[in-house]
């Protein structure tokens, strides 16, 4: 045992024995296909957290009963057709093996959804009232219909029952059907259904009781609720308190999901899935509060991404269970590492929301620094086997995310490794993200990587400019180039980049250039660089303008991140102004002068400013890459098809490389993002 | 602000001036009133009327020459936090008392102190609502030096402060007797003391023994008829009727948070009688890295800004101060994992908090939440931990700690190899 | 010759003074306690012991073997001849005919001897053992000499000078006492012969007659509880054949050799221990000890007698303490002395009366007392490795052909993976198995190991008590030190039989029957070169060395070796309490295994024991992997999949 | 004649278990005497009040004590009374014990009220005896933090023992089988007072959590999402290196944590 046997205690919700307290809480993972069904995929990644030791994985977040509920826009599992029964069976099975327990969240989504596609129905809710993140119109629902409602939710448990998944979790949280009766906010009904405690309970209640009645008393039926909405007009935590009470007595809920915050509104909706910028479990006095008053289990998630940090929750006993969902999609053998005595090799989230900002702009979930997650089902591995074949000399050039993930899986697979930075420091652009405000925490992604590839005995050198000659001298069979880019200012000459008239963000967050009194940002990109520095500014007291061409600023950012950072942008009063384009910029005495025009008007302005700050990406760094290109066995192409394939490059099937193969990847070939650069680096390198 | 605020103050000529887009001053005054206060107190902005026109006939805004919206906003938000002044709570001439006895360790109030006060008062509540003519004040009764600047807000209606020198450090006989003074003068319906290893437990069972009462140990529940104690090495509990004296755990009430509170001096005479038979010799020096991390009283703790480790190590010496760490200087092998405050590793509860060249990630910041005083060293002076901090210095923390290291030498007299040597504590009995 | 009486009387001097040595050293035997042996039945089976069953172990050493044939048993013929024909003055020529043959066999014999003494190996005590090739070529040729004539080959009498053959004579009887007397005196009182003596009897009276004929004895016996004192403090409070065995002692050094504790440099050396009881039965100091010393401990210092304490003089505890209990002496001693008893039987007396176990002995023990395993968790939180794994429980199914005795290894989180590994095995084969649940209790393995029999005794009692409430045909177990003493110790303590028709099985035996029986398909293996550790408790005390091999080679594994395998296998350092005394060496143990593990170039060790699995992994990397047996098995295990067809699914 | 130290044993009970055991502080206690009585600085008896048949006796005993005496009680008896007599029949100038007891009430009482009773002064959370010269006892107190406070007190005394005072030694099975347990028959004083109390088996008491109570809706969610903010300290920027660490030294020098 250690010091973390907290976690590890078994615990059962009703009949059911949870062998841990860690679980994966219900999330949409955006991979059902083919009309809402569990996929292969979608298999693979809950068998590979069940395999990596999770105790019970929640799938399926707003997984719908109804077919009035679409589903087909987070790509979310469906549960009002029996075709899943056979689908449910072979999920459960995969988990069951590796002793995990594996639930679905039901639910009907009610008037947070969309309408415009597939079958195009009319969207319901108590009230009729529109929802404003999904910008959804709806209408105020008949009785009838809510009774079709309630026998959706039965044939749904019964389904998942059928397909022999261990409970099914009614969601009655983030503002579905069942929590849109629960609020005054929304539910403004007069009739049964609506206006005292008992009225707006009475749609749940009935939900209840009839799915208890199908699925009998073992089956386990857990409900999940928020602990506070932070609405004025909303559920607060008494109310809250004063429901799971209500629900607990009827002794046919058998555990309480507790979910700091309400999401019907922007800012809150950040809250739910905290990003960096919050402190760790932020909402866990909500869940506690539950807990005090139920007596079923509770389970809480939101920011608990460290074992230490777990086992105090679970010592403490503020609740029973923790919630460690994004941890897991960041590294699903989490609990196998801490039973290896391997603590400080999880690669643990860092809140940068990835995952989920994908899943709210409906694309499939995947993790910014774990490109294997989710990706199981093509080959792509968690723990990557030592190779059978011939030991290489594998040289990595750039210490950013792409090399460090480069060097680390050639490593891992016995390689011999170097791995070559200019700076002196690893971690890339990393590096330069985590020196804004409330962002900090991203460096745990290349502090990972860097841990590992001293694990690993990767040889580093540091402060080390490479040229071909260098790269010829260590003879490497393998080159990987991850140089990364540099700033592109010199795209319009009109900016004075030349002259130094404009500086870019990298000279900002890096320090080299001091922030200066009154300052406009032009962000032609809207992603995280040019609000970042904005925020650090504004941080160090610089007046701050932010201008985009763009829609608005930030618009490239993810749904729970960029309220994050307009909070903070707003309360520093930095100005954000959009649809301007940045023409030109001249001096004027000792003051800049950056001349605007408004895309859609022609009209322009002048800003006087002491600073202009530019963001518009990057160029990359493809010196080297020409240099040694010639020489290649590749010529330095990579294979698409076999990349894509997720299968060795073609050069390496042959038993020896007559020369040494090239290949570059990241920001040094074009712009991406980290994601797409540790992606190619361990497709490329696994089979190495 | 003057009490002339509520009256509307009009500027008829300036109104015109804003009504007339022709007027020459016009441009002038509405750049300064493109942002004003509303009736009701909000800020109310006409996002039209910013900038002025430039030389080149373009439109042009300068926040720092005073015509950008933000140039009347002289206050930004997020310092306009208001200084609330709560309601005094008071009480004339009482007739009856609830006594606690504070462990005042460090000088100040600790959480349970103020707990304990707040269930005082709770206490009290619940009297009066029995006997209306009960006039109950909660009394605080404090020995020794204090540092505490906020007995008002946790709840003390009177204050007796015993500040004669014979009352310092470790002197359970003369605050023995001075207990049985008030207790003799004011006959406390309560005694309510922290159930502590700071001295609360022990002053408790010495006075509970002389006025021969069972008092209620490890209390949790407390109202004025029933209370439950814990027992048996937290196996049971014991539900009892509510005794005279009380000691009290940790997280037993809620402290005083919605009042302030008269701290009236009682005056109390003690003669000085009492055979003093346990002769206090002071502290003694310990390995300040032999206390587990999460007691230290004072940590000295390194982050990635530390470039010269040996020093660090050498000024916790002399300083006498426990090490601790950050996150990153811990994963990047500089100190071992067991010296990791914050979320993920150990969550400190030191007196005074040294962060050196640690900007305070949100999870470090937790970690030392419930310390009380926190310095910090950094080159940043917009970091977390120097806005966190109640003594900051923006500088190289190499520089610091070399005149740190300087200063402790001088103070104690002692080389490094000095301190080493003494601070091993043997058992020898 | 001139002297006729003086041959003669020599020998029956030297044969009455040995005669009295005997009595003298029986009765320093008689100082121990009071122990049953069937004397004449030991007696009778002597020869058949000495011949047959003690042959196989010392014949490990060929050379050895042959030379002690030719010289030991050209000696014991030869003496017996010389007394018919010297003493006796039998006149035969045959006898005499014979006496020189089995002199020259002797001779021959004691040539291999000399030869071996010229540049003896560091484990062989020097001293008088180095004249004892002397003396026995001495006794060869002198009697040689001295039975020509009687052979008939030299006549009566020679034609020398009266003085020449009064010289020839002195000469003759000189070189007679020398020999004989390092033959017969030094046998019963002292010299290098001592062993022929001690040792012919202690093969008569050993007091674990089962291991003659290839019996297996390596169960400790019960302590007596409840009198003055336990445990021996003493060298009379051994048994009295014990002290016997003590002097049997040959000091070949060949548990020296074997001996991991004295390997990694910890004060430990068992030669010199048994020679330290021999001194302490007999009294005196270890002056005259002229082998190796315990590592860094002085030699000279120490004293003792049979009434005196022994680690207050002649053993410091340390020594005893480094003791892990692997019987890799034992095993090798061709004396079959028993080392491990009389260490664990002298730690009996430090623990239960001293209280005195070093380092984290007291609190193991304590723990074990107040929660029945050794780290002192929560007793009910011993099943909660297995919350995933659906195992039946005793208390529940109340009968199972199969227990799977967990260990506990239940509370170790590395050890869990053995476990998991197991059951995944188990289920596989769909074996019919239980587990007790929290009802288990430590095996009392390591209580016993640190000499509290005591608590021992205590949870042997209560395990059997539950044992007893269940029926079962087999009790399995993974890990070796419960399954010794499940099925070599308990037996003493079970009254109500509740182990009497259980076959007690590791598992590596019990997967191996699974595979030969076809329960279980398990692919190749794929990885580099594996070698096997075996595990003290699995092979020398329990023979099991073929099982573990069989399902190495049913992975397609070919095991590559060590160098110290099988009945030499070197210990990793974990049994016996050993981790938990933690007595300073020169460097670990398992360090010095892993080193063995390194020289057959194998990229993977496996093991068949939790403890095993712990120390090596305690080595620092880079290393082999280390891994159970039915971790390799599980991770190749074949298994039958149920796809659930989805319709419409591409 | 040595002087006579009397550690009061009482049963314990093992944390993970909740089995008997001996106590944390009352072997402690033993293990005080003990050494005391090894330094030929008193010489040591030990006493328990309560059942006589429990194996924990045997657990002192095994320590190295060739007698324990039991004042024969049972449980909800009041044992101050027997106790005092037995104190003051021994003769004994020190009384050990533990701060609390494991089983029971745990109130603390008892040292206090003994100490009362007997007129000694008493000495709480004691971790070390450093010497005893001319009736003199220099005494290391356990303080919180890890600290330590020397206090110096004439005999007799009653002092309890802290944790931090040194683990007892080891049990040994002989000795405590052997060790002769005497039994006194002492009068009983049924405690009456307890005897209303209610006794039920505990709950663990999770720590609280941080208290919101902020009353809109806005300040609840501001209260939870905020970083942890000090506010209105002093910082030090344009000041000379020595001016900033001396700041620094005399706000050390001010929190006493530097003496």
């Amino acid at each position: 045992m250690s010091q973390y046997d907290a976690l590890f205690e078994p615990l059962n919700i009703n009949k059911l024995t949870i062998r841990n307290r860690i679980v994966s809480t219900a999330h949409a993972e955006v991979y059902a296909t083919d009309g809402g069904m569990t996929t292969d995929r979608y298999v693979k990644y809950y068998e590979e957290k069940a395999k990596g030791g999770c105790g019970l994985c929640i799938c399926g977040g707003s997984s719908v009963v109804s077919i009035d509920s679409p589903q087909s826009w987070w790509s979310s599992v469906n549960l009002s057709t029996d075709r899943i029964i056979p689908h449910f069976q072979n999920l459960a099975d995969a988990v069951h093996k590796h002793g995990g327990k594996i639930m679905i969240q039901i639910t009907h989504m009610g008037r947070r959804s969309r309408w415009d596609g597939e079958n195009w129905p009319n969207l319901m809710s108590p009230s009729g009232i529109r929802e404003p993140v999904h910008r959804a119109t709806c209408k105020t629902i008949e009785v009838e219909e809510i009774w079709r409602v309630i026998g959706d939710f039965v044939q749904a448990a019964r389904r998942a029952k059928e397909g022999g998944l261990d409970g099914v979790e009614l969601s009655a949280v983030h503002q579905h059907m069942i929590d849109q009766f629960w609020s005054p906010r929304v539910n403004k009904r007069t009739d049964e259904w609506g206006g005292t405690f008992e009225g707006r309970m009475k749609f749940g209640m009935e939900v209840l009781k009839a799915v208890r009645e199908e699925v009998g008393p073992d089956f386990v039926v857990g409900m999940r609720i928020t602990g506070d909405e932070f609405h004025p007009d909303g559920l607060n935590h008494e109310d809250m308190k004063q429901i799971a009470q209500y629900y607990d007595a009827t002794g046919m809920v058998d555990y309480f999901g507790v979910v700091g915050s309400g999401c019907d509104t922007h800012n809150t909706l950040a809250n739910v899935i905290p990003n960096m910028s919050y402190p760790p479990e932020p909402f866990l006095h909500l869940a506690a509060g539950i807990k005090e008053v139920v007596n079923v289990p509770v389970i809480h998630a939101q920011n608990i991404k460290d074992p230490n940090q777990a086992k105090r929750i679970l010592e403490a006993g503020y609740v029973d269970f923790v919630g460690m969902t994004r941890a897991h999609i960041a590294d699903p053998h989490f609990i196998a590492k801490i039973k290896m005595d391997q603590v400080d090799q999880i690669r643990q989230c860092v809140g940068a929301n990835y995952c989920i900002d994908r899943q709210y702009q409906g694309l499939d979930v995947l993790c910014v620094q774990n490109t294997a997650t989710s990706r199981e089902y093509m080959g792509l591995p968690h723990i990557i086997e030592k190779t059978t074949g011939p030991i290489r000399n594998v040289v990595v050039v750039g210490g950013g995310p792409g090399g460090l993930e480069a060097a680390r899986v050639a490593a891992e697979r016995g390689h011999k490794v170097t791995l070559i930075e200019k700076a002196p420091e690893l971690g890339g652009q990393i590096s330069l993200a985590a020196k804004a405000p409330q962002r900090d925490q991203i460096a745990g992604i290349s502090r990972w990587l860097i841990m590992e590839v001293e694990r690993l005995g990767v040889e580093v050198r540091l402060d080390t400019a490479a040229d071909a000659d260098l790269i010829q001298s260590l003879n490497p069979e393998v080159c990987v180039l991850c140089t990364g880019g540099r700033p592109f200012l010199e795209q319009n000459p009109e900016w004075g980049a030349e002259e130094g008239l404009v500086v870019s963000t990298w000279d900002i967050l890096n320090g080299s250039v001091e922030p200066g009194k009154n300052v406009l940002i032009y962000d032609t990109i809207c992603e995280f660089s040019g609000m970042s520095a904005a925020d650090y500014l504004a941080s160090k007291g610089s007046l701050v303008e932010l201008v985009t061409d763009d829609i608005k600023p930030g618009v490239g950012i993810g749904g729970t991140t960029f309220p994050t950072y307009y909070r903070s942008l707003y309360e520093k009063e930095v100005i954000m102004t959009s649809d301007m384009l940045l023409e030109k910029v001249y001096r004027e005495d000792d003051k800049l002068v950056a001349v605007l025009e408004n895309e859609y008007t022609g009209q322009q302005e002048e800003r006087v400013v002491d600073q202009v700050v530019v963001e518009n990406g990057t160029r990359p760094n493809e010196e080297l890459y020409y240099a040694l290109k010639a020489n290649s066995v590749n010529k330095g192409q990579i294979d698409n098809e076999a990349l894509f394939d997720i299968k060795p490059q073609p050069q390496l099937l042959a038993d020896k490389l007559d020369g040494m193969l090239l290949w570059r990847l990241g920001d040094c070939v074009s712009q991406r993002n980290i994601h797409a650069a540790m992606y190619d680096a361990l497709r490329l390198c696994k089979d190495l | 602000m003057t009490e002339h605020e509520d009256i509307l103050r009009r500027d008829p000529r300036a109104e015109w001036i804003a009504r007339n887009r022709l007027h020459p001053l016009h441009q002038a005054m509405t750049q300064v009133s493109a942002v004003v206060r509303g009736p009701s107190g909000l800020i109310r902005k006409n996002p039209h009327q910013v900038g002025f026109i430039g030389p080149n006939g373009i439109k042009r805004i300068d926040r720092l020459a005073g015509n950008g919206q933000t140039a009347t906003g002289a206050k930004r938000r997020s310092s306009a936090a208001q200084e609330v002044t709560l309601p005094l709570h008071q009480v004339v001439e009482p007739n009856a008392y609830i006594i606690v006895v504070p462990d005042m360790a460090g000088g100040r109030l600790t959480a349970q102190d103020k707990d304990i006060l707040g269930l005082a008062h709770e206490l009290a509540k619940q009297r009066k609502a029995l006997n209306a003519d009960e006039n109950l004040a909660v009394v605080a009764v404090c020995f020794g030096e204090s540092k505490e600047a906020q007995f008002d807000e946790a709840g003390v209606d009177r204050l007796i402060h015993l500040l004669s020198a014979e009352y310092e450090g470790f002197a359970p006989e003369k605050r023995l007797q001075a207990l049985l003074q008030i207790e003799s003068i004011y006959q406390p319906k309560h005694w309510l003391f922290p159930d502590s290893v700071h001295g609360g437990t022990d002053l408790a069972l010495r006075l509970a023994v002389k006025l021969d009462e069972r008092p209620a140990a490890q209390a949790w529940q407390v109202s004025i008829d029933t209370t439950t104690c814990r027992a048996a090495s937290g196996s049971q509990d014991i539900q009892r009727e509510t005794p005279r004296i009380l000691m009290i755990l940790e997280e037993c009430g809620q402290a005083i948070d919605e009042t302030r509170h008269e701290v009236l001096p009682l005056a109390l005479e003690v003669e000085s009688s009492v055979e003093v038979r346990l002769e206090d010799k002071g502290l003694i020096a310990v390995d300040p890295n032999a206390v587990p991390l999460a007691e230290a009283e004072f940590i000295l703790s390194a982050g990635n800004g530390i470039h010269n480790w040996q020093q660090f190590h050498d000024c916790a010496a002399l300083l006498g101060a426990t090490e601790g760490a950050s996150r990153v200087a811990v994963d990047d092998g500089y100190m071992p994992r067991m010296r990791q405050v914050g979320a993920s590793g150990t969550w400190v509860t030191a007196r005074v908090y040294v962060a050196v060249g640690i900007s305070g990630a949100i999870q470090h910041m937790q970690g030392i939440g419930q310390c009380d005083k926190i310095v910090a060293i950094n080159t940043d002076a917009g970091c977390d931990m120097v806005k966190r901090a109640d003594l900051a210095v923006i500088a190289d923390s190499e520089e610091v700690l070399a005149v740190l290291c300087r200063l402790a030498q001088q103070h104690t007299g002692k080389t490094l190899e000095q301190t080493e040597t003494t601070s091993e504590v043997s058992h020898v009995a | 010759m001139i002297f006729d009486w003086l041959i003669p009387s020599l020998i029956a001097t030297l044969l009455v003074l040995a005669a009295i040595g005997a009595l003298r050293r029986v009765n320093f035997w008689r100082a121990g306690q009071a122990e049953k042996v069937d004397m004449w039945a030991g007696l009778l089976a002597m020869p058949k012991r000495y011949l047959h069953d003690l042959h196989h172990v010392v014949e490990r050493d060929k050379y050895m073997s042959r030379t002690h044939v030719a010289t030991g048993g050209g000696f014991v013929l030869a003496m017996v001849l010389v007394i018919l024909v010297h003493l006796f003055d039998i006149q035969s020529r045959i006898l005499a005919w014979m006496l020189l043959a089995a002199l020259g066999m002797m001779f021959c014999g004691a040539l291999f001897v000399f030869k071996r003494r010229l540049n003896p190996p560091s484990r062989l005590s020097k001293g008088p053992w180095m004249r004892l090739p002397k003396s026995l070529l001495t006794f060869a040729i002198t009697f040689f000499v001295l039975t020509l004539p009687a052979a008939g080959i030299l006549p009566e009498s020679l034609s020398l000078s009266n003085i020449g053959l009064t010289l020839v004579s002195l000469v003759l009887a000189l070189l007679v006492l020398l020999s004989l007397g390092e033959m017969l005196f030094g046998m019963t009182w002292g010299g290098p012969m001592k062993h022929a003596f001690a040792g012919a009897l202690h093969l008569a009276f050993h007091r674990r007659p089962e291991r003659f004929g290839g019996g297996r004895s390596t169960g400790l016996k019960p302590a007596n509880l409840g009198g003055e004192s336990h445990g021996v403090a003493k060298p009379e409070d051994f048994k009295w054949n014990q002290l016997l065995g003590f002097d049997a002692c040959v000091q070949c050094g060949r548990c020296e050799a074997m001996c991991p504790a004295f390997a990694a440099g910890q004060p430990l050396n068992p030669k010199k221990l048994i020679q330290d009881m021999v001194v302490g039965l007999a009294g005196g100091t270890d002056e005259k000890y002229a082998g190796s010393p315990y590592p860094n401990v002085p030699v000279g210092k120490a004293s003792g007698s049979p009434q005196e304490i022994i680690t207050e003089g002649l053993v410091s505890a340390d020594t005893l303490w480094s003791c892990t209990t692997c019987r890799a002496c034992v095993e090798e001693c061709p004396m079959m002395i028993e080392h491990v008893d009389a260490i664990v039987d002298m730690r009996r007396f430090l623990t239960l009366e001293k209280g005195d176990t070093p380092n984290k002995g007291a609190e193991v023990l304590e723990n074990i007392i107040a929660t029945d395993n050794p780290n002192g968790y929560a007793p009910g939180s011993r099943t909660h490795w297995a919350a995933d794994q659906n195992l039946a429980v005793m208390k529940d199914v109340k009968k199972a052909e199969v227990l799977f005795w967990v260990s506990d290894g239940a509370f170790d989180m590395r050890s869990q993976r053995i476990l998991r590994a197991f059951v995944k095995l188990l289920k596989a084969a769909n074996v019919n198995v239980a587990i007790l649940g929290d009802e288990e209790r430590d095996s009392g393995d390591v209580a016993r190991r640190l000499g509290d029999d005591a608590t021992f005794q205590s949870l042997a009692k209560r395990n059997l008590a539950t044992l007893a409430q269940y029926k079962f045909s087999t009790l399995v177990t993974t890990d070796p030190h419960a399954f010794h003493c499940l099925k070599n110790e308990y037996a003493d303590f079970d009254q109500a039989g509740a182990l009497k028709d259980v076959e007690v099985l590791h598992h590596t035996t019990f997967l191996n029957r699974l595979i030969e029986q076809g329960m279980l398909q398990v692919d190749r293996f794929k990885g580099g070169k594996v070698t096997y550790h075996d595990p003290c408790y699995l092979g020398r005390y329990n023979g099991e060395y073929d099982s573990p091999r069989a399902l190495l080679s049913s992975l397609g594994i070919e095991v590559a070796e060590m160098e110290r395998s099988g009945y030499r296998s070197r210990c990793c350092g974990g049994g016996g309490g050993a981790p938990i005394t933690d007595i300073p060496g020169e460097r670990r143990i398992a360090d010095m295994r892993m080193e063995d593990v390194a020289a057959t170039g194998a990229e993977l060790v496996a093991v068949g024991c939790q403890q095993c699995t712990a120390m090596l992994e305690g080595v620092v990397e880079p290393r082999p992997q280390v891994r159970d047996i039915a971790e390799i098995m599980a991770e190749h295990l074949v298994e039958q999949l149920v796809e659930h067809t989805v319709e419409g699914a591409a | 004649m040595l002087p006579k130290v009397l550690a009061l044993v009482s049963i314990g009970r093992h944390p993970q278990s909740g089995r008997e055991r001996r106590a944390e502080q009352d072997g402690r206690a033993v293990e005080m005497g003990l050494c005391l009585q090894e330094r030929q600085l008193m010489h040591l008896s030990v006493a328990h009040a309560g059942n006589a048949d429990s194996s924990v006796l045997r657990q002192y005993a095994g320590m190295g004590l060739s007698k324990l005496s039991v004042l024969a009680q049972q449980a909800n008896e009041d044992v101050l009374s027997p106790l005092i007599d037995y104190v003051e029949a021994q003769q004994a100038s020190m009384v050990l014990m533990g701060v609390r007891s494991e089983m029971g009430q745990s109130s603390g009482m008892l040292p206090y009220l003994l100490a009362e009773r007997l007129g000694w002064p008493l000495l709480p959370r004691v971790a070390e005896i450093q010497s005893i010269e001319e009736g003199v006892a220099q005494v290391l107190l356990a303080l919180p933090r890890g600290q330590r406070r020397l206090v110096s007190v004439a005999l007799p005394f009653v002092a309890t023992l802290d944790n931090a005072a040194k683990a007892p030694r080891q049990t040994a099975f002989g000795p405590g089988q052997r060790a002769d347990i005497e039994v006194i028959n002492t009068t009983s004083i049924a405690d009456e007072v307890a005897a209303q109390w209610q006794f039920t088996p505990a709950k663990p008491r999770p720590k609280r959590m941080k208290v919101v109570k902020a009353k809109t809706a806005a300040d609840r969610f501001k209260a939870a999402t905020a970083k942890p903010v000090g506010g209105g300290g002093k910082v030090l920027k344009n000041e000379t290196v020595e001016e900033k660490a001396q700041a620094i030294f005399d706000f050390l020098l001010e929190e006493k944590v530097i003496r």
